[in-house]
């Protein structure tokens, strides 16, 4: 990543997974705010959004999840960017992200242990995603000695 | 013209390749299916007790239920029956099933066992197989139906309704359009004829299966005209095919007067489309539902939003309400959510149940305008078909005649973008290229422009964004903070 | 005719007897309470915010809450404030307070602080006397008011008014009738006239305080006249002595046609009737109270009646809605409780709140009977007083003109018996003395009968005790069984 | 109590409650249940009900209380009606008892902690309530040696 362009996101709803109200949002939102956002819309398999990742030589991936099979569909999503040669890209997921009513600290817990880098319910403010967001490509970009 | 309706020997044929798609299509057997059928008792008939809701102006409630395992499906229906005090039960179908994804089910399925709970956001009948859903079927007391949103739903229709499921959701549009990417309209529609010949040969052999086209597409801002015109055409295909019970649907749009307005146009333009078309005898019931968009978070705003859908449901007078939960923005509703929801409905509902109602002035205009929009684009859509519903259907999409807005599909344009007006109708910002006569799209226009200038800003994707947050953040209008 | 007003040196008289007759009322001075009220921000003044309210056609949204301790009581405030969104707050006192029974309320704090936990079904102010409820009101930052059912709010009026409250519900009517056995109604209303001055002086002075005759009265199918006519003759006796801030009150009664058209009524006869009377600077808003009646015990069922309460009460175009909890059939409701009450009402009203409201036709026939009903009673009570509204109104009560059904007061008759016609409106099936012109009792009769060929019985107390349940078995209109 | 008479009943709300509605209905039902009952209406000291009882030689106290004092109210009612003579009364209660929603089994412990032969919840099926009663009547009626 040169610091001249835009971070790029790679951005879709993962699985078997329709719902296409929230991806045109995030798509939206996420150009308005100064990104290159590459949107695969829904039913996107892990594959997909790893190839386009690699084409894109995307910062991130923006993973959706709403319809509850969030679980079934990411595991093994970290692992197979790795096999895949994406070491170190940033990994979100937002939505609902598991089947049924849950203490969003539990669903956290989960994803964070299959390797997401951050989990956001679907109740979640935009604009302070788009700046964690920022603050974590910064993060990446500077030598480890800076931030550590 | 050809004749619409698919030959026997065609079907069966084709059936044989449905039922050896996946293993357990093998054990259906049509008689047997029909056996079941015609033993049913008529309280359990799902056509029947439509019938009567119309016939006494009763409003039945149905929620949306289904998990991954057998038994706990049965634990919840009989709970919504019980303590939900639901009169017609429902069986929604896991989102693998959906999309014909058999094996990945059959992975939800065991990951289920092994953790003791639903993994899965439906219930999986084609792995489950008939035997198992007929027991589903003999362990209530109710009508049921299948809940879905496939747009390849042969097998599952072949299993479940020899399993003895007297109602099917679903249509070649409604279920393709707003819940699927790639799928071609062609392929869903000419699967769907599959499915409505295969109810109409069960009506014909009296049992009669309703079917009903699922209104609320994308549950979005659907502008009222194109979800009423998209109603009535599946209603076409499906009585082309032998359907004779048909259940129209509309989804709560939030504005009080549009949706009565809707509700009713959807019925009488149903009945002379239909009247019009050779079907005087389609017996045509009309379902509402309960705000299909993003809810509240928050319980108790959540049974605010509940509720108010239950009163605009009986002021339109439907036949049936279909019930959200106060866990709507969470999560599949536990099984005490789900009859919460029932609960709140039921109250409300019976409440206002001998209270007559008498529709405010505006909503003649409301009707009015409304029906000469669904009337535009139906004429299109069968003139692009010369006369054949499938094939207009077809190349409305194509040609922007018929859009849904917010829809996944990348069969559909996505070129019409809705907002509210000020006083939170649901109007055309971009129309697209909806076949609207000229002073209804300034009507249109109109609207919409009191709101910005009472706004006082520019309408634009922003507005739509708001007003699509609007409602979970507790109000209709999406006005600037 | 005798002068109305209480003459000030008569009322200093009686004052001291007032503060003499509890240990904390000897705290009180006036020119202190005085300067608290004036130092007010207008935003923290129920006056002015209800004025606002009606001009900008808002509906404001207040809880009821109260309990024992002061700590408890401001968190519990501050709860409804951040958590419950309301928009007025209140301070409900408790029932030995209401009866003037101070040392049972000191056993109840005493016990209280033992429990830790609220053992009084309200905060008792007198007891807790001036310094802390000058703290609660200092903890919060909206309009506050003490809501109660004391017959001798006088004490109580000294010690809340001059800590800052600046609304103070009740009457000699509607806070004697409804709430006590024994206390006759010459006393109360004296001793409401009391307060009333009380009142007018802070008004004169320049601290308007808000005044909100009880407009439910016994929360149970109480006819609209009746309580109508109560209302705008305690308004009148407030007004007599220089309350200028006035609140009416209605409570919902479950028929919505009725419902809309008994707040339309009332704002505009209380508007010529005090306007006839000398008043035309009344400031007059209206409050609409969720339902009154038996609550269902159901969590969600309650939620259904809140809601729909809601949508009635902006329908009605109140200004203030006083909103219920999913505990009411249970108990006094935790502090979660009341704010997902007031949520749900909120989500209800703002996704109404952009939505035009015509009334039905029916409105127009059920107003046109009901003014005249109440302006036959107003006036024979002002003709029984010759002119002087307090003695009308005892004598009123004697006489059964003014009669509230269900009331515990032996002072009121109990001859009107009402019940729900078919279509749910509260009729009435004996009137009583009520001197209703003749046409209208036939009217009252024919729908009634209408109902009784319906259900094929005959009316009488069954029917009335199957209504009196209806709500909380989930119905409106009481059927056979 | 004599066989011939019809059960006698008082019937009231105690302490400075005026819930009336269902004092009325209370009333009515039991009175077309067929038995006798002595109505103190609302705002019932205890002493008056206990007055109410030796005058009219009652078989039956039923104590309301809706308002939530109920345990204020009623402490020391049993004790009071022992002291004043009134040995073996049934001793009924029922109504919104406590203050807050609570349940209900913890309520009808601390009720019958208090002496109070049984304690009904709000939404109480009054045809079941007067099944009981009638049969509590009926024990009291009988020689000990019958029933034990
Ligand atoms: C509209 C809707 C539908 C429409 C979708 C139309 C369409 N094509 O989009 C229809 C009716 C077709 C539908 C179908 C189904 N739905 Co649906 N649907 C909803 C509903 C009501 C609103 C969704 C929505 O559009 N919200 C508005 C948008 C703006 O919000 P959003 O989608 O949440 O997206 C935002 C956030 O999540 C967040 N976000 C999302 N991803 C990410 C990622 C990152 C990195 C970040 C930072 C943020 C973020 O930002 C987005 C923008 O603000 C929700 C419930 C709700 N929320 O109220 C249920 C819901 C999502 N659906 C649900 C289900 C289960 C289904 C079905 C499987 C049917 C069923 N069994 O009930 C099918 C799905 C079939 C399939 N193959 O996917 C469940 C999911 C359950 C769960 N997770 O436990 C929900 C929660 C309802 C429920 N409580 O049961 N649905
Ligand atoms: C109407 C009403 C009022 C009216 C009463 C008018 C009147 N004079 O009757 C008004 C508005 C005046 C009122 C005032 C108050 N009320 Co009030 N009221 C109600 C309400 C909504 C309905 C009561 C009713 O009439 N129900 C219908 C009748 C038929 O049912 P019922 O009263 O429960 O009686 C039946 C049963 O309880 C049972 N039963 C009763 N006793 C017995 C005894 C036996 C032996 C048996 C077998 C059965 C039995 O049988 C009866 C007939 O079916 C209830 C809540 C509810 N239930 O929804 C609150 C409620 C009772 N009120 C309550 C309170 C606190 C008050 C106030 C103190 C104000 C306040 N702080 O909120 C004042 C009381 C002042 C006073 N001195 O008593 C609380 C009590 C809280 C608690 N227990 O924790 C309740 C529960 C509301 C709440 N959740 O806060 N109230």
């Amino acid at each position: 990543m040169t610091a001249s362009r835009p971070p790029t996101l790679v951005l879709g709803v993962i699985g078997s997974d329709c719902h296409s109200v929230g991806n045109r949002i995030l798509q939206a939102f996420f150009e308005e705010a100064g990104f290159r956002v590459v949107n695969l819309g829904v039913i996107v398999p892990q594959d997909e959004f790893i190839d386009a990742a690699i084409e894109a030589e995307a910062d991130a991936i923006l993973v959706s999840s709403l319809y509850g099979h969030g679980e079934l569909d990411c595991a093994g999503m970290r692992e197979r960017c790795i096999e895949r040669g994406l070491d170190d890209i940033l990994l979100y997921v937002g939505g609902n992200l598991v089947v049924g009513k849950t203490p969003f600290d539990e669903v956290r817990r989960r994803f964070e242990a299959m390797g997401f880098d951050r989990v956001f319910p679907a109740a979640t403010d935009l604009e302070e995603a788009a700046h964690l967001l920022r603050e974590d490509l910064q993060r990446r970009r500077q030598p480890a000695a800076v931030t550590a | 013209m050809t004749a619409p309706t698919l030959q026997w020997n065609a079907f069966l044929e084709t059936r044989e390749e449905v039922l050896a798609s996946w293993p357990t299509g093998r054990d259906v057997r049509l008689e047997e299916g029909l056996a079941v059928q015609r033993a049913l008792p008529e309280e359990r008939r799902f056509a029947t007790r439509m019938r009567e809701a119309r016939e006494q102006r009763a409003l039945l409630l149905q929620p949306r239920a289904g998990v991954s395992l057998v038994d706990e499906h049965i634990r919840l229906l009989r709970y919504l029956e019980t303590e939900g005090g639901a009169d017609l039960l429902p069986t929604t179908i896991d989102a693998y099933t959906r999309q014909g994804n058999y094996p990945e089910a059959a992975r939800g399925i065991e990951r289920s066992v092994v953790a003791s709970t639903s993994l899965l956001n439906g219930f999986p009948a084609v792995n489950h197989g008939l035997a198992e859903c007929r027991r589903v079927v003999e362990s209530v007391s109710r009508p049921i139906q299948v809940r879905h949103g496939t747009p390849d739903a042969r097998l599952l229709a072949e299993i479940t309704l020899a399993a003895g499921f007297t109602a099917f959701e679903g249509g070649g549009i409604s279920y393709n359009i707003p819940y699927t990417k790639r799928v071609p309209l062609e392929r869903s529609l000419t699967d769907w004829q599959y499915v409505d010949r295969l109810a109409g040969h069960y009506t014909a052999e009296g049992a009669p299966i309703n079917r009903e086209p699922f209104g609320p597409l994308t549950g979005t801002l659907v502008p009222p005209c194109i979800a009423l015109a998209i109603g009535i055409l599946e209603g076409l295909l499906a009585l082309e095919q032998g359907v004779r019970s048909l259940t129209l649907g509309y989804g709560q749009g939030g504005q009080m007067i549009q949706d009565i307005a809707a509700l009713q146009v959807l019925r009488e333009l149903a009945a002379e489309v239909f009247g019009e078309r050779g079907f005087p005898d389609a017996d045509v019931t009309a379902v509402f539902h309960q705000w299909m968009g993003g809810f509240p978070p928050d319980e108790a705003k959540a049974f605010g939003v509940i509720a108010w859908g239950a009163a605009v449901a009986w002021f339109a007078g439907a036949d049936k309400l279909i019930v959200k939960t106060p866990h709507e923005a969470m999560g599949i509703p536990s099984k005490e959510a789900n009859a919460q929801g029932l609960r709140a409905t039921r109250q409300v509902v019976s409440m206002l149940a001998d209270q007559p109602w008498a529709d405010p002035p505006a909503a003649a205009r409301e009707r009015e305008v409304l029906a000469r929009e669904v009337r535009a684009i139906l004429d299109r859509v069968l003139e692009l078909g010369r006369g054949d519903v499938k094939a207009g259907v077809v190349a409305a999409f194509a040609a922007g005649v018929l859009d849904v807005p917010f829809a996944p599909s990348v069969h559909n344009r996505g070129r019409v973008l809705p907002v509210r007006d000020h006083e939170g109708f649901i109007r055309l910002f971009h129309p697209g290229s909806l076949p609207l006569p000229d002073d209804i799209l300034a009507y249109h226009r109109d609207r919409i422009a009191e709101r910005a200038r009472a706004e006082g800003r520019d309408i634009g994707f922003a507005m739509v964004t708001d007003d699509i947050y609007a409602v979970s953040k507790g109000r209709l209008v999406g006005r600037p903070r």
